[in-house]
């Protein structure tokens, strides 16, 4: 037994499959521990990008603090060669400056001397029209640079007139660590302008359950029946496997739609779907069972059990159930990944948990269809659920794959 | 001396387990088989004789491998040749293989007689399905098989019915040598002697020139073959003819297994069958000495240090032992 | 030996057992009866299909018999509740044919001792007198218990599975040991051995052993009686000498006609 | 050949039965639950959404039809006999339209779309799983759990990620509808085309969620029976390794096909569900439909004509497979 299990972690598919599905678990288990919030709390725009988000009105009741940069010489500085040169150019000619006087590298004392000495109305001779035009439009340019000028925030009142509330002068800057709702959406929100990541988090969560329960109660159900119909054998086998046959052919998916249908939108929670989905699947746990429990049946070490006088049950336990144990397993693992499937299809069809507490994978799609998200082009309302259900599954049949060619080694190559 | 059908000189080969280590099967065998002549290889399970049915086919897949040694067919080194050349030249039509378990030794989904044109066109494109089937019809029907199996799919068929298709089927292209290995252990009393009479007929008709036949029943070889080879552990360890092998073996462990041999027949009622306890060594690290020597009740000290050869005589016999025929005669009057 | 009147410990009348329903009905046993004396050791010798192995699982209890009856002990044997069966199989018990499917490979080797001790009402023993026990059934198929303990059978050979199975029937002591086929999985040079514990257990105790076989030369090494069983039916039987020297039924001379001789010579026109 | 005759008998009757329960399921599962048709029904006809007067006579109609104050068995003889002339009720919400009249137009929209794609995914996957397990070695390594991926992305997953990246994305193809809007059915080239156009995004998705799995059921049925001992005594036959490749992936395929009719339901269900991500014209937009304007009548319609169609492709297998398979007859005549 202990090296079957040595075996089992020895296979590189399995324990793949392990590790993701045990991240993914961890991740479920300690991501609430550390995002307190409520995975369904709207916050935020409907459909953001993943992001981060500071709302305007937070950043208007911020205090504010005026910096002492010498905003101007910043500026002047943006004044192109050119100008510099016919600046000093024109105070050499007419503002009488000597040319020793003026620095062209240094823009402040060039820009002082420029304001004092230009005048448009200065004797210009041997300056065309359109030169003096020119240097006109420069001296503005400048005038235009050193002015300090207010930014205003404006509101609409309520006939939609524009009216002023604060002058915020050039200088004034806001710290953003002193603003509260910073929010960063990781994989944006949602339709409800919920946080997905949380929502994601918290649904991987739910649906795992389901899988589980659903699972749970086929395997029971199938581990049951294959039970009876292989060890007890005669009439009884007969029906069962009729049952059961008949229970493969018709299609699980119509039975969920049907009995999801009838039990009716209030009674239909979380538990009871994943029963559902339980109990239209365990056909194929069943027949495993049956033929593994058949083949047992008639082995010697259960002959022998039985001359040791061991008792009905006792045979069950310890020569035919650690038998089957491998089997039971393998399909229990695939009934899991099977039921997160099955809820996330009923959920398509607006047919899955009928609640608005929780959420789960097949909601969060049936949220993100129902609201155009592929055609919106919101892909992360979508695709991380998408990649979720098949991360689930995928590890969990990696898993399986492993554990069967440690069962069945002629499967190995 | 005839002409010499099947020579294998020294051959070496492996398989190779899951584990990735190596099992040395076969380990250094040689041996003869003149035309018309039949070899039986006895000895328990595990001692290498099914390995070295496949061994002397002489073309190999995994798990088993070639290492060293001759196989030669008629004059022709075939462990010389290019695998694919023995697979076209070679297999089916100088040397065939009867399989242990004949049971599923043909594809479930296939007519017989389809089969039979797969074997002959790998070997002979050309020939013609009329030709085939009238080959295959005349020969079912010079072995007495019912000719109407050739039309029927392997399932249709009874166990022993099978096992007697199949060796048909092996032999269908008239090879040098024929390899049966356990052919009829699986089968009962009566479904045995058909199979045997089979092969009987098969050699008396010339149609196939030798064969070896690989058994555990001692008393079926010493009926079926004209001598008789014992392994042990991946090694031959005594040869002669039939007879003497069975009434007169010199090592200890041919003179184990003959003593252990049981038929219908008075003469063993009150006979006290020999015991061999222990197991055979692990052919993964087999011991440098007589393989034999820690079950051996002769055993000396240097049996499991000294490599011990195969030792030939004048009267064809050999075997791999460090006694001489006189200490065997001793050793054995003393018990 | 054989002319001597014993004692019969089991018997049938018209045993009869039909597998299937009324569409697909088989015979695989057809009303035999049989006489089994104590102390001997009686062999059914039959090809697969004859129906020893089904009329074994009769005897054993293991299946329902669909007609007749069985006397054990000169009483009609009654298996009617777990409790009867208990006390019969502390009667009967049996080897089976393959060791490596007659273990429960989740169930440590000293359990399956152990539960022999305590089906022989040893459960109140101390746990040095159970480990003496123990080791004195190893020591008899000469196993070496020490060796053994918290072993999974599987880690064992099959030669010394099948002597662990003899082990037990040692612990248990019954009037009668089926045994079937024990021989056939293991190689010609332990077969001796195993044969020889049977014998010796049969000479100790006095025990019945009835032996199931394929090799009829086999079961005339070994057995005083022979039935020879064709069809589920019993078509003669009688002492090992008689029926197997000079038979008197077709089927019986076909039979031993079939199997390789190696001091006359084996004749194979005789084929059907 | 009487064999044969046998197992097919027995076949369609057995098909029969497992109809027969089906049809008693879709009978009695909703009428033994809390929303069973009449309440439904009430509930609608109550908070009068749409017109109260349509559902008023919806309900006289469904009451004279199904007589649903009698007795449970006079129901349901009621409702068989209904079945057999094809009238399954009224829809509540494509009032006045008969439930059949709308399961008519739809269901050949998906026949067209699923059997196809479904076959075609199925022997691309087989071929796909059969080189794996030939070639072995890396490209397997690498493969298989590319396949184990593919295979366990939800159908409608696969849908979406293709209309969003050809359809949205790219803007290659159409996001939804099996054909132009502006366009009304006719067998104009023009249609036809739209008809194509529009039939690529649905048909490939459901192609390659079912390659996953048939490829890797088939790879590790090969890898077994390449380790049969036919093929070793085969190969000892000196028959080309080709040819006794052949040999095994015909015999590999066998189990594939009863594979596939076991696995039919599901890939079907998955299928539907997929046709509502394109909202094409099929039974599963229908379905959907039903479902959220809670229309009773065509719910339990769609879910009877889906059985049917699983149930007759199913024995379309099995007799298929009985002609394939020698076992089968082997079987029959002992």
């Amino acid at each position: 037994m202990k090296n079957m299990i040595k075996q089992v972690f020895h296979s590189p598919k399995f324990i793949i499959g392990f590790i993701i599905f045990i991240f993914m678990l961890l991740t479920i288990i300690f991501y609430p521990l550390i995002v307190r919030a409520d995975p369904l709390n709207m916050i935020g725009g409907l459909f953001n990008k993943p992001g981060t988000y500071i709302s305007v009105k937070d950043v208007v009741q911020t205090n504010e603090y005026s910096l002492k940069i010498n905003t101007v010489s910043a500026k002047l500085n943006s004044i192109s060669e050119e100008d510099k040169k016919s600046m000093a150019d024109w105070l050499i000619r007419f503002g009488n400056v000597k040319k020793s006087e003026i620095n062209i590298n240094n823009a402040t004392s060039l820009v002082n001397l420029w304001n004092e000495n230009y005048k448009s109305t200065a004797e210009q001779t041997g300056l065309l029209a359109a030169q003096k035009q020119g240097y006109m439009r420069l001296n503005d340019k400048i005038k235009e640079l050193m002015s300090n000028a207010d930014v205003y925030i404006a509101t609409k009142d309520n006939n939609g007139e524009l009216e002023s509330k604060a002058p915020l002068d050039s200088q004034a800057f806001v710290n953003t660590n002193d603003i509260l709702n910073e929010k960063t959406f990781i994989l944006g929100t949602d339709n409800f302008g919920r946080d997905v990541l949380t929502e994601l988090v918290s649904a991987m969560g739910t649906s795992l359950k389901i899988g589980l329960v659903a699972g749970i109660t086929a395997t029971l159900i199938g581990l049951v029946l294959g039970l009876l119909s292989g060890y007890v054998g005669g009439t009884l086998d007969d029906f069962i496997m009729f049952v059961t046959n008949i229970f493969t052919v018709i299609p699980s998916f119509i039975l969920l739609v049907l009995i999801s249908f009838s039990v009716g939108q209030n009674a239909r929670g979380v538990m009871l779907t994943a029963c559902i989905i339980g109990i239209t699947s365990w056909p194929w746990t069943t027949r495993s069972v049956r033929s593994q429990v058949i083949s047992l049946r008639n082995r010697d070490h259960v002959n022998l059990s039985k001359l040791s006088g061991h008792s009905l049950p006792r045979i069950i336990s310890t020569d035919i159930l650690p038998y089957v144990a491998s089997y039971v397993v393998m399909a229990f693992i695939l009934q899991i990944s099977s039921g997160i499937l099955a809820e996330a299809q009923l959920s398509m069809l607006g047919l899955g948990p009928a609640t608005t507490k929780v959420s789960t994978l097949g909601l969060m799609m049936n949220w993100a269809m129902a609201y155009k998200a592929p055609l919106t082009g919101a892909w992360w309302a979508f695709v991380p659920v998408i990649l979720a259900i098949t991360l689930i599954s995928f590890s969990l049949n990696l898993m399986n794959t492993g554990l069967d060619q440690v069962f069945n080694p002629q499967l190995r190559d | 001396m005839g002409k010499i059908m099947l020579q294998v000189n020294n051959l070496n080969t492996k398989y190779i387990t899951r584990q990735r280590e190596g099992v040395y099967a076969v380990n250094d065998v040689s041996l003869i088989i003149e035309e018309g002549k039949s070899l039986g290889i006895a000895g328990e399970s595990g001692c290498g004789k099914s390995t070295l049915a496949l061994s002397l086919m002489g073309y190999y897949f995994s798990p088993l491998h070639y290492i060293s040694g001759d196989i030669i067919i008629d004059g022709r080194n075939i462990s010389s040749m290019k695998p694919d050349d023995v697979r076209k030249q070679v297999l089916g039509n100088e040397i065939a293989y009867i399989p242990q378990a004949a049971m599923n030794a043909l594809n479930p989904t296939q007519k017989i007689i389809s089969l039979i044109q797969d074997v002959i066109h790998a070997h002979n494109p050309k020939a013609s399905k009329k030709d085939i089937s009238d080959l295959a019809k005349e020969r079912f029907e010079l072995l007495g098989l019912p000719s109407e199996v050739l039309q029927k799919h392997s399932v249709e068929l009874s166990g022993g019915m099978k096992q007697r298709t199949v060796i048909a089927i092996s032999t269908i292209l008239s090879p040098k040598v024929l390899i049966a290995d356990e052919p009829s252990s699986a089968l009962d009393v009566s479904s045995q002697k058909m199979v045997i009479k089979m092969l009987r007929n098969l050699m008396e008709k010339g149609l196939i020139k030798s064969m070896i036949f690989i058994t555990h029943e001692l008393p079926l070889l010493y009926n079926v073959t004209n001598d008789i080879m014992v392994m042990y552990a991946g090694q031959m360890v005594e040869k002669g003819s039939a007879k003497e092998m069975v009434f007169d073996p010199r090592h200890p462990y041919s003179k184990g297994l003959m003593g252990a041999i049981i038929v219908p027949e008075a003469g063993i009622k009150n006979r006290k069958l020999t015991v061999i306890s222990g197991t055979p060594p692990n052919l993964k690290h087999p011991p440098e000495g007589c393989r034999y020597a820690q079950r051996c009740k002769f055993a000396r000290t240097e049996c499991s240090i000294q490599k011990v050869e195969e030792r030939n005589f004048s009267d064809g016999r050999m075997y791999r032992c460090l006694y001489s025929i006189e200490e065997f005669k001793e050793a054995y009057a003393y018990e | 030996m054989s002319n001597e009147k014993a004692a019969t410990c089991l018997s049938g009348k018209g045993i009869t057992k039909i597998f299937g329903n009324k569409k697909t009905k088989t015979i695989a046993v057809d009303h035999v009866d049989f006489e089994f004396c104590k102390g001997k050791v009686i062999s059914i010798v039959g090809e697969s299909g004859s129906g020893k192995t089904t009329i074994t699982k009769m005897i054993l209890g293991l299946t329902s018999v669909t007609e007749g009856e069985i006397y054990f002990d000169g009483k009609i044997r009654d298996i009617s509740s777990h409790k009867k069966k208990k006390d019969y199989w502390r009667g009967i018990q049996a080897v089976f044919q393959d060791p490596f499917a007659a273990f429960n490979m989740f169930y440590k080797i000293d359990a399956v001792l152990l539960d022999c001790i305590n089906m022989r009402g040893g459960k109140h023993l101390s746990k040095e007198k159970k480990t003496e026990l123990m080791t004195e059934a190893c020591g008899f198929v000469n196993l070496k218990f020490q060796e053994l303990t918290n072993k999974y059978p599987f880690e064992l050979s099959g030669g010394q599975m099948q002597r662990l199975m003899i082990a037990r029937i040692f612990l248990l002591k019954p009037k009668i040991l089926i045994a079937d086929e024990p021989t056939s999985m293991v190689d010609a040079c332990s077969r001796a051995t195993i044969l020889d514990m049977l014998l010796k257990l049969r000479d100790e105790n006095n025990m019945t052993i009835v032996f199931i076989t394929h090799d009829i030369g086999l079961a005339y090494y070994v057995s005083d009686i022979v039935y020879i069983m064709e069809h589920g039916k019993f078509v003669e039987h009688g002492s090992a000498d008689e029926v197997i020297l000079n038979p008197k039924e077709t089927y019986t001379k076909r039979l031993i006609s079939d199997v390789p001789k190696i001091y006359e010579k084996w004749d194979l026109t005789t084929v059907g | 050949m009487k064999g044969y005759k046998k197992y097919y008998f027995n076949k369609v009757i057995w098909y029969v039965l497992t109809l027969i329960v089906a049809v008693g399921l879709n009978f009695l599962l909703p009428r033994l639950m809390p929303g069973n048709p009449v309440s439904a029904i009430a509930v609608r006809a109550s908070n009068g959404m749409t017109d109260q007067t349509a559902i008023q006579k919806v309900y006289e109609e469904y009451v004279k039809t199904f007589g649903i104050n009698k007795p449970l068995y006079v129901q349901f003889l009621q409702f068989v006999k209904n079945l057999f002339r094809g009238d399954l009720g009224v829809s509540f919400t494509y009032y006045p339209r008969t439930v059949s009249d709308i399961l008519a137009k739809s269901v050949w929209w998906t026949v067209c779309l699923q059997l196809p794609a479904i076959l075609v995914g199925w022997l691309l996957g087989n071929i796909l799983g059969a080189v794996a397990a030939y070639i072995k070695g890396a490209w397997d390594k690498a493969i298989l759990p590319a396949f184990l991926f593919l295979s366990n992305m939800p159908a409608f997953g696969m849908a979406i990620l293709l209309l969003f990246f050809f359809g949205v994305y790219l803007k290659w193809f159409p996001t939804s509808l099996g054909y132009g809007y502006d366009l009304n059915p006719n067998v104009s080239l023009q249609f036809i085309g739209s008809v194509i156009y529009h039939y690529q995004l649905p048909f490939w998705s459901i192609v390659l969620i079912t390659i996953g799995g048939q490829a890797i059921g088939m790879r590790s049925m090969s890898i077994y029976e390449l380790n049969a001992d036919y093929v070793k005594y085969s190969r000892f036959l000196g028959i080309k390794d080709r040819k006794v490749v052949k040999y095994v992936f015909r015999n590999a395929m066998l189990p594939q096909i009863t594979g596939l009719a076991l696995s039919l339901g599901t890939m079907v269900g998955g299928a539907l569900v997929a046709e509502i991500i394109f909202s094409y014209p099929g039974l599963g937009t229908t379905l959907l439909a039903a479902i959220t304007g809670r229309d009773y009548p065509l719910i339990s319609g769609c879910t009877l004509i889906i059985t049917i169609m699983v149930l007759i492709a199913n024995l379309a297998v099995e007799i298929l497979y009985g002609f394939i398979d020698p076992r089968v007859k082997a079987a029959q005549e002992e």
